[in-house]
């Protein structure tokens, strides 16, 4: 059967997504991870449409791409925003607020 | 009995001062006079109130409530407004009506720092409406609403109001009594749901735990959290210590409305709630509630000897004093809640007329460091005279309201209700009596420093040193006057307790084992915890315990 | 079997317009203040705040005729309902949103940054949160998240000069794609064991196992800790006090009401639609998160000297009351409604009293400029009335009778009580010490506005605005009204989501 | 009417109390006697210092009016005991079946000879709880009219002596008010009807006492004094306490539909028939023994006595000699049933009673010898004739008793009295300093003084000598010529009395001394006080010598058969509620051997100051109180004592120094150390050491402990939410980590456990 190798994959993107996530201090690639993290969910949704003989996963995925463009748009637009007001992108030095 | 009041004069008691509120609150802060006319208005209003229902109280039926209404209130939980007065709450109901006045009066000229009339006596009113809805709830969700609406006044009092600690002390006592409470009400939950009565009437509840469904363990345990809840508002010991700082930092009415009815919240709440509802659970938690009112007479008594200020003196005093009302309530018997009841009626009137006196001598020494004082019936004869009689009053002087509190609960303490162990009650009682000596070591050496001898040089020449006034005369004689006069012919609350009291105790609590053949004790059905013998080996239909 | 799907002859679904009426007004009102910031830019200035709040109002009519009728709707295959529940929670959307509007006319218009923007953000999240109370699907879910969120995380980066402000969005918006993240993660893994993205289907699919198996439990954890995160539940909380602190006071309000509540409508659909059959993996869960929340909540929130961040963690704390009910909420049909309604009763109260509480802060800020807590020092010498209402919004959090809170707090206790169970008192206890410790902080706050000495000395009047006296009048009078005759919330709140199951 | 009558009424089987409901109005009413003072007491606080004097004629008047009341309502007593006793009802108690019953049938048997007394009584509800009525209520039988008779005159005549007195005080008008709430309070105490009444009474006069004793509240010593009474008293009223609610609940255990009884009729019925448990009567004696001892200053709780003379004299001899103190005795002698049966009187030959009662005449009297102050003599004296009381109670000649207590509250107030008029003249107490010679100047204080010593000291035919003599027949431990009888045989009692008898007379004769003879060692040139304080003392000095004949005993065949044990016959109830006692036969030779037995302590003190310190006083040219090289110069030591002995006046003094100094000198000194330094040091110590324990108790545990941990608990509350505070650490990627692990363990653990 082919669906363990699809969430194996899957699950590889989202591990490797979410240790960019945590472990990268520039704030660009922190976004790019979590578009890793978002395609892994993709290809979850995908291959269990596939498996299962439904469409919802493959409309859920269509959805899913369609809102992370929007929300990488944003996404850049706050890392640029950070980058005109302290002239860096890198995320440990944001720490104004805390406690 | 048709009158006026039916259906409606409890309500009407219990909101009225909300009215006097609505109406203060139109008034700008700056028209004082108003504001003090419209809350002795409301006051009076009230307590006028209060007289025409003890008019029309049916003395013949004291174990009946009287002027109930039961209306839907909260329908998702079964909750409903429902009120209602007995003889276990005339008593009390009066006393918070005759308080509230005297405070307002007390007040007058003379509001503590910072001054603002028109909020200190907005929250007195709000106080009000609090206790009077405490003592005549029947629905514990109602009840619970009421006892903990009386917090939020008494918080700011103390904490504009207060002395130089009164943010500390605003904190405590409000922390503390939340943490009661909040363990009551799961208390309360449990009990709505064990039974499965569907209804939050004490009533109803109290007949769902005797019939059955309820498991001794579980009884144990509402009872414990019921038995936090009240005890620290009492405050018994160990519960006790947010009481002295409260009632020192307190401004004297503060302090005179704390000890005069916010303390019999929590005494009320177990002659009312606790053990008419969970008779069996109190026979087991008897001695330990006896014991702790017992340590609390001896402690109160010793923390009051290590003094240094008047206040916290008095302050302690109303721990020892709760003792012998918690002692009384302890035995579990008609006799002794009587005096639990009469202790608290004597200890309202007498303790707070010892903070009013302490509030008048702060006033005039700004000072209430005992070693500080003296001379008192010096400076200022009739307060000394009145310092004396309050002072005598509160260590049970016979012929003083006093007393009615103090021995009917030693006395009882000999011999408590069935199923709780005599002999340890007797040691109680021995100790408890030892409490009165005590009681009048630290009283009398109160009034001794504070009374007798000649002023101390400090205050010797000092100017402003009057005797009492026009408006703490008319405050304190009716409080005088009731000292007295209960204490002369204690019936006058003994009479309005007794039937109400008698019916609120299970039967097996009160069944006399001399006068009944096996048999009959046998057919009353009660649970072995009684110790009647005979009762459990009988075909027994609500039996409780499984 | 793709080709099947290929062939499949596209049938246009029945709509039921009046059913999505409120979202069509909200929509048009959003693209109205679009199109007249478009149009008329720097003089539409004045205008847009009334539009908004004209624009929830009308809102509010087709929610009406939509109660009166009473019938439940549903479209799109059950993946979009209107019924009793939605309905309740949209009015409270609504409400909410219609507070923060009138929390933010002057506030916004005061500070030098784009306001038109700023509402047509906010009636695009409210059109999210509108859309949430009614999604029953992952998809519709999930859209609706994103719609709430995007337009959130941008409200929270609204001025964005102040680096605080961008700190702020920055952590929050990452915080929040992240978490989505987490959660989409979980929901392909449920829509994998149900193959249906309807939470009905994922329902009866979870119901049919005998045990769950590790990938349903770890799909529940996953979707739970998305939502989780948006309600700021412990260890899930982290976000809320930074945002809090560094987004626009009107903005930190609308963040700490409606969009915890949406998290909790998608909670409950969750819960109770989807995972319920699956008690003994998210009864441990919520209890878990309700301890936590209410402990780490009030410990921390005992140690703030911000105003904001005080708010934010007692919001933590509440948080935990609000979760505590679905702790013991699989313990069949009546307990699980009860535990709805509970935490639908504690959602609309607790929106009241937050949301008047955050009005006096930007009252009280307006003057003082900061939201430090000495700054509130002695606020009742000059500003006696905010000082009153803040008490009693304060003591209406902590659970004081005959505030709001205490019959929000009740029926929590209630749930946890009435379970019969030992962890549900042991629950209850929890809350019990936590609403004392609570009480602490909430008491400090208010015993500093009424009886400490003010830091400055300027002890002139505060101006209430006419839009923030309103906010107030509104915000105390129903958390009053809530505490004294609380039957009249439990009326509405008395919702069903078990009806729904098929 | 009582729910007792309503009882008994309905009883087929009862114990017969031998009380009744009926009498003449006046015996029926006699609640009026202590309400008149009552009023006064209102009246003077309230209009008081507007009246032209003060008040104090209002307290004359209501006191006086009582007084009349009482002598009428002893006249109608008299009537009643003689005529009455067939037509009345009988109020009974009724029992148990189970029970055994003590009288069955119902009807009045009167034991002890002579026809049954009944007594009357009156109640009314007072208060209603536990579904039981209280009542409140007179018993009036010969005790209580006795009582009354002595407390309204003593009263009377120190109202009327107080107005000279304490004339121009400060707190005049408040004096009077607290001798009228005295009075009231006192009469009250004598004519309950129950113990709780009695109770409340009881600590009534204390508080009077309180106020009284501290009237002069300016001075600390004072103030002191007062507290100490009080609280003395107090520790006392613990037994009391103890005592009356242990009858309560022993009579409710016999009694149906009632669950305890206070009626001291009820009481001391079912005790003297045997229905209450030993044990419990044994109990109730006991604590209210300790109530005895501290209110009639028995031997150890008597030291707040010799201090309560701080109050006003007339206060002192009002109420700490003629009427308070004796409360103690008037108790014991009310609920004598309980007694008789707790300490099994009849029968024994030593009681607990008997014996406190006995030692403390001895302390009492030993003490008296030392003091300089002549209150203080009389003080101790006054304990040590207390003593004598409770000890006659206690070898069960009560009549005896009773009868002292009547003749000592005249001659003793004649005598405090008296020392009031010396201290007024020469304003001070000081025997020696500021006495001496006072005879030529105050010759009726000198005269009636003269007669109070002699009663005191028990010469015939004064009022002392029969009360006295009728104690030492009572312990039935005389056994030559016919003296035999009594309860039982009381020898080491009859021991004590006869040496207190001794050491009285010999205490009074140095006091007398000290203060009329010899030359006056004070200031100025003291006067004769007025007729205010006169005639009162003449009045009471009459009493002293006349009253003693009221009864005289049976054999004294030089009265009239028809004048012998008026007192007893009246006075001594033959009731239910009493116990059988058994009268000891007088005897001639007992009364002579006791006379002797005085004339020696006379003449042994008489021989060392009127023959030897006066002559000495001559040889000095000054006026001496005690020789100079004798063994008792001022404030000796217990090893002057001894001193004696190397005396070379040793065999001079064999006649007064064996009977006298050997007493007087070391015991005495020895006895008035461990009084101070032991027993009065203990009640110091055991306050001090309450004031300690509250400090340790207070600073130790309230404030450490209890209070403590809620504190700490708040602060490690604080202290964790800091530690949690900083988890928050402001780093976005640190809050995803933790999410992402809270979520990934939650998940994990969820998986485990499921």
């Amino acid at each position: 059967m082919l669906l363990n190798q699809f969430l194996l994959l899957s699950a590889v993107l989202f591990s490797i997504g979410v240790y960019g996530v945590l472990a990268r201090r520039n704030g660009v690639l922190v976004l790019m991870s979590i578009e890793l993290i978002l395609n892994a969910v993709n290809i979850n949704l995908v291959a269990f449409a596939a498996f299962t003989g439904t469409i919802g996963g493959e409309v859920f995925a269509l959805f899913v791409i369609a809102v992370a463009a929007a929300e990488v748009g944003v996404g850049l637009a706050m890392v640029l925003l950070l980058y005109r007001s302290s002239r860096t992108i890198d995320l440990t030095t944001v720490d104004r607020l805390r406690g | 009995m048709e009158n006026l009041l039916n259906g409606w004069g409890t309500t009407l008691a219990t909101f009225s001062p909300l009215v006097g509120v609505a109406i203060m609150m139109l008034i700008p802060g700056e028209r004082e006079h108003q504001h003090k006319m419209v809350a002795l208005v409301t006051s009076l209003w009230v307590a006028f109130l209060g007289v025409l229902l003890l008019i029309w109280f049916d003395m013949g039926q004291t174990a009946q409530l009287q002027f109930v209404v039961d209306k839907p209130w909260i329908d998702v939980i079964s909750s409903r407004y429902l009120v209602g007065i007995d003889g276990m709450s005339l008593p009390l109901i009066l006393l918070t009506m005759l308080i509230v006045p005297l405070c307002i009066v007390y007040s007058w000229d003379h509001f503590p720092d910072p001054v603002n009339p028109k909020a200190f006596l907005i929250l007195i009113l709000i106080l009000e409406t609090g206790m009077i809805g405490t003592f005549v709830a029947q629905d514990l969700v109602l009840f619970f609403v009421f006892f903990e609406v009386v917090l939020l006044p008494m918080f700011f009092m103390i904490a504009v109001w207060g002395g130089e600690d009164r943010r500390y002390a605003s904190l405590k006592f409000f922390l503390y009594t939340l943490f009661g409470s909040a363990l009551m009400l799961v208390s309360f939950l449990a009990l709505f749901f064990l039974t499965g009565a569907d209804t939050f009437s004490f009533a109803g509840l109290s007949d769902a735990v005797a019939a059955g469904g309820v498991s001794h363990t579980a009884q144990l345990w509402i009872f414990g959290g019921m038995f936090l809840g009240f005890a620290i508002k009492v405050p018994m010991f160990p519960f006790h210590t947010w009481l002295p700082d409260a009632h020192t930092q307190a401004p004297t009415v503060g302090s005179v409305i704390l000890a005069a009815v916010l303390l019999k919240l929590g005494t009320y709440g177990f002659v009312r709630i606790a053990i008419p509802i969970l008779p069996e659970a109190a026979v087991a938690w008897a001695p330990w509630i006896g014991l702790l009112a017992v340590i609390g007479i001896i402690y109160g008594a010793l923390g009051c000897l290590a003094q240094t200020d008047m206040k916290r003196l008095i302050a302690f005093s109303s721990v020892a004093h709760m003792g012998f009302v918690m002692l009384g309530i302890a035995t579990l018997t008609d006799f002794g809640i009587n005096a639990a009841i009469m202790g608290m009626v004597a200890h309202g009137l007498i303790t707070g007329m010892l903070f009013f006196v302490a509030g008048s001598v702060k006033e005039r020494f700004h000072t209430l460091e005992i070693n500080r004082l003296g001379g008192l019936l010096v400076q200022a004869p009739r307060m000394g005279w009145i310092f004396g009689f309050c002072v005598m009053a509160s260590l049970g002087l016979p012929g003083l309201a006093g007393f009615w509190g103090e021995f009917p609960a030693i006395l009882s303490a000999y011999q408590p209700a069935n199923g709780v162990p005599v002999e340890i009650f007797r040691v109680y009682m021995v100790v408890a009596a030892l409490g009165t000596v005590l009681a009048a070591g630290y009283l009398l050496w109160l009034l001794q420093r504070v009374a007798f001898g000649n002023p101390t040089e400090e205050f010797a020449e000092a100017p402003n040193i009057t005797d009492t006034t026009k408006h703490e005369w008319i405050a304190w004689a009716p409080l005088l006057a009731l000292i007295v006069a209960i204490g002369i012919y204690p019936n006058l609350v003994f009479r309005v307790t007794d039937g109400a009291v008698d019916a609120s105790l299970n039967e097996c609590l009160r069944v006399d084992v001399q006068v009944l053949t096996a048999d009959e004790v046998a057919a009353l059905g009660c649970s072995d915890v009684y110790g009647l013998g005979g009762g459990s080996d009988a075909p027994v239909e609500h039996a409780v315990g499984n | 079997m793709g080709l099947d799907l290929l062939t499949l002859a596209f049938e246009r679904p029945a709509i039921d317009w009046h059913a999505i009426a409120p979202e069509l007004v909200l929509l048009t009102a959003g693209c109205l203040i679009t199109l007249v910031d478009i149009v008329f830019l720097e003089k539409a200035r004045p205008y847009t705040a009334a539009l908004a709040g004209i624009g929830l109002l009308a809102t509010a009519v087709p929610l009406l005729t939509l109660a009166v009728d009473g019938t439940d709707r549903v479209m799109f295959d059950g993946a979009y309902v209107v019924d009793e529940f939605s309905l309740v929670m949209k009015a409270l959307f609504l409400l909410a949103g219609y507070v923060v509007v009138l929390l933010s006319t002057n506030y916004v218009a005061e500070g030098d940054y784009w306001e038109n923007e700023y509402y047509g953000l906010l009636l695009a999240s409210l059109m999210g949160m509108v859309m949430m109370a009614s999604a029953r699907d992952l998809v519709s879910i999930f859209v609706a998240l994103e719609l709430l969120s995007i337009p959130a995380y941008l409200l929270v980066a609204w001025r964005k000069r102040d680096l605080h402000s961008t700190e702020a969005g920055l952590k929050y918006y990452l915080m929040g794609v992240f978490a989505s993240a987490v959660m989409l993660y979980g929901m392909s893994l449920l829509y994998g064991v149900a193959g249906s993205t309807r939470l009905s289907d994922i329902g009866d699919s979870l119901a049919g196992m005998g045990t769950s198996p590790a990938v349903v439990t770890m799909g529940i954890v996953f979707v739970v800790a998305g939502f989780a995160f948006k309600v700021s539940a412990v260890p899930f909380h982290t976000w809320a006090p930074d945002v809090y602190e560094g987004a626009p006071t009107p903005v930190t309000a609308f963040l700490s009401v409606a969009s915890k509540a949406a998290g909790f409508v998608a909670l409950l659909a969750f819960v109770f639609v989807g995972f319920y059959a699956r008690s003994e993996v998210w009864e441990p869960l919520f209890w878990i998160l309700a301890a936590l929340s209410m402990t780490v909540g009030n410990l921390v929130a005992l140690r703030q000297t911000n105003v904001v961040r005080l708010m934010a963690y007692s919001g933590i704390a509440q948080t935990g009351f609000m979760i505590a009910p679905l702790a013991v909420a699989g313990h069949g049909v009546v307990n699980g409604d009860q535990a709805l309604s509970a935490v639908v009763t504690y959602l609309v109260i607790y929106t009241a009293m937050n949301l008047g509480a955050f009005t006096v802060v930007i009252a009280l800020a307006r003057r003082s400029g900061s939201a430090e807590l000495t700054s509130f020092n002695g606020a009742f010498q000059f500003a006696p009335g905010l000082t009153v209402a803040m008490s009693v919004f304060l003591f209406s959090l902590a659970g004081i009778p005959p505030l709001g809170g205490w019959f929000a707090k009740f029926e929590v206790f209630r749930v946890l009580a009435t379970a019969g169970e030992p962890w549900g008192y042991a629950l209850a206890i929890v809350g019990a010490v936590n609403s004392v410790v609570a009480l602490y902080y909430y008491a400090s706050l208010a015993r500093r506005m009424w009886a400490d000495d003010p830091v400055d000395r300027d002890l002139g009047p505060v101006p209430v605005t006419p839009s923030l006296m309103s906010a107030l009048t509104l915000c105390g009078v129903v958390t009053l009204v809530f505490g004294v005759v609380p039957q009249v919330v439990a009326r509405f709140t008395d919702v069903s989501l078990l009806a729904l199951g098929g | 009417m009582s729910n007792l009558l309503i009882a008994a009424l309905s009883a087929d089987a009862g114990l017969p109390l031998g009380i009744t409901e009926g009498g003449s109005w006046l015996l029926r009413n006699v609640w009026l006697i202590p309400l008149l003072p009552a009023l006064s007491f209102v009246g003077i606080l309230t209009f008081g210092k507007r009246m032209p004097r003060g008040g104090s004629e209002l307290g004359i008047a209501a006191v006086g009016i009582a007084f009349v009341l009482a002598l009428l309502t002893g006249v109608a007593w008299m009537d009643h005991r003689d005529n009455s006793h067939d037509q009345e009802v009988h109020v009974a108690v009724v029992q148990f079946d189970d029970h055994g019953v003590g009288h069955g049938d119902g009807s009045e048997e009167g034991h002890g000879g002579g026809h049954p007394s009944l007594a009357v009584q009156r109640t009314a509800v007072w208060f209603q709880a536990g579904g039981m009525e209280f009542t409140v209520g007179t018993l009036v039988d010969g005790l209580a009219v006795m009582m009354l008779v002595v407390v309204t005159l003593v009263s009377l005549l120190v109202h009327v002596y107080s107005t000279e007195y304490v004339h121009g005080d400060r707190r005049y008008t408040h004096y009077f008010a607290f001798l009228s709430l005295f009075s009231a309070s006192m009469l009250l105490l004598v004519v309950s009807e129950n113990t709780l009444q009695l109770l409340c009474a009881w600590e009534l006069v204390g508080v009077c006492s309180f106020v009284l004793i501290g009237h002069w509240w300016e001075e600390k010593p004072n103030s002191d004094a007062a507290l100490k009474a009080f609280l003395t008293n107090r520790v006392g009223d613990m037994g009391l306490l103890v005592g009356v609610t242990v009858l309560f609940f022993a009579a409710g255990s016999t009694l149906p539909g009632r669950f305890g009884s206070f009626s001291i009729a009820e009481t001391n019925a079912l005790a003297s028939s045997g229905m209450l448990s030993h044990t419990a009567l044994v109990v109730a004696s006991c604590g209210l023994m300790a109530a005895v001892m501290s209110k009639s200053g028995q031997f150890f709780l008597h030291t707040w006595l010799p201090d309560a003379m701080a109050g006003p004299t007339p206060v002192s001899a009002l109420i700490h000699a003629a009427t308070m103190v004796v409360a103690g005795v008037f108790m014991i002698a009310r609920m004598y049933g309980v007694f008789f049966e707790g300490f099994q009187i009849g029968g024994s030959s030593i009681n607990l009673m008997a014996f406190i009662g006995g030692l403390t005449t001895i302390v009492g009297a030993c003490m008296a010898f030392v003091q300089r102050d002549i209150k203080k003599v009389l003080a101790y004296s006054t304990i040590s004739q207390l003593g004598y009381m409770v000890m006659a109670l206690g070898v069960g000649a009560w009549t005896a008793a009773v009868f002292h207590l009547f003749t000592h509250a005249f001659f003793k107030a004649c005598l405090f009295l008296g020392a009031g008029s010396v201290a007024h003249a020469v304003h001070s107490f000081d025997m020696k300093s500021d006495m001496g010679g006072l005879r030529k100047h105050m010759p009726h204080t000198y005269r009636t003084f003269m007669i109070g010593t002699v009663a005191l000291a028990g010469l015939p035919p004064l009022a002392g000598f029969w009360s006295k003599d009728e104690i030492l027949v009572g312990t039935g431990g005389w056994g030559l010529l016919g003296g035999t009888g009594g309860n039982g045989a009381y020898t080491l009692m009859l021991g004590m009395g006869m040496l207190t008898a001794a050491l009285t007379a010999a205490y009074m004769t140095r006091c007398v001394y000290l203060t009329f003879f010899g030359e006056f060692r004070g200031h100025g040139e003291p006067h004769e006080s007025g007729p205010r304080i006169i005639v009162p003392l003449w009045i009471l000095a009459g009493l002293a010598i006349v009253v003693g004949f009221l009864n005289l005993p049976t054999g004294f065949q030089l009265a009239p058969g028809s004048l012998q044990e008026r007192f007893g016959h009246y006075v001594e109830p033959v009731a239910g509620y009493f116990p059988a006692i058994t009268h000891a036969t007088p005897s001639w030779s007992l009364a002579i051997v006791s006379t002797l037995v005085v004339i020696l302590g006379i003449a042994a003190s008489g021989y060392y100051y009127f023959v030897k310190v006066e002559a000495a006083s001559k040889a000095a040219g000054t006026s001496l109180t005690e020789l100079p090289d004798g063994p008792t110069s001022r404030y000796p030591l217990a090893a002057m004592g001894y001193k004696l002995l190397d005396n070379k006046y040793y065999l001079d003094h064999l006649y007064s120094g064996v009977i006298a100094n050997g007493t007087k000198g070391p015991l005495a000194r020895l006895a008035y150390r461990i009084n101070q330094q032991v027993i009065d040091r203990t009640v110091d110590v055991v306050g001090e050491t309450a004031v300690k324990a509250g400090t340790v108790v207070y600073d130790k545990i309230d404030q450490l402990v209890v209070d403590g941990a809620v504190n700490a608990s708040g602060r490690a509350s604080s202290g964790m939410g800091e530690e949690l505070r900083r988890v928050n650490s402001g780093k976005v990627q640190s809050y995803a980590a933790i999410l992402f692990a809270a979520a990934t363990v939650l998940a994990g653990l969820l998986i485990v456990i499921v």
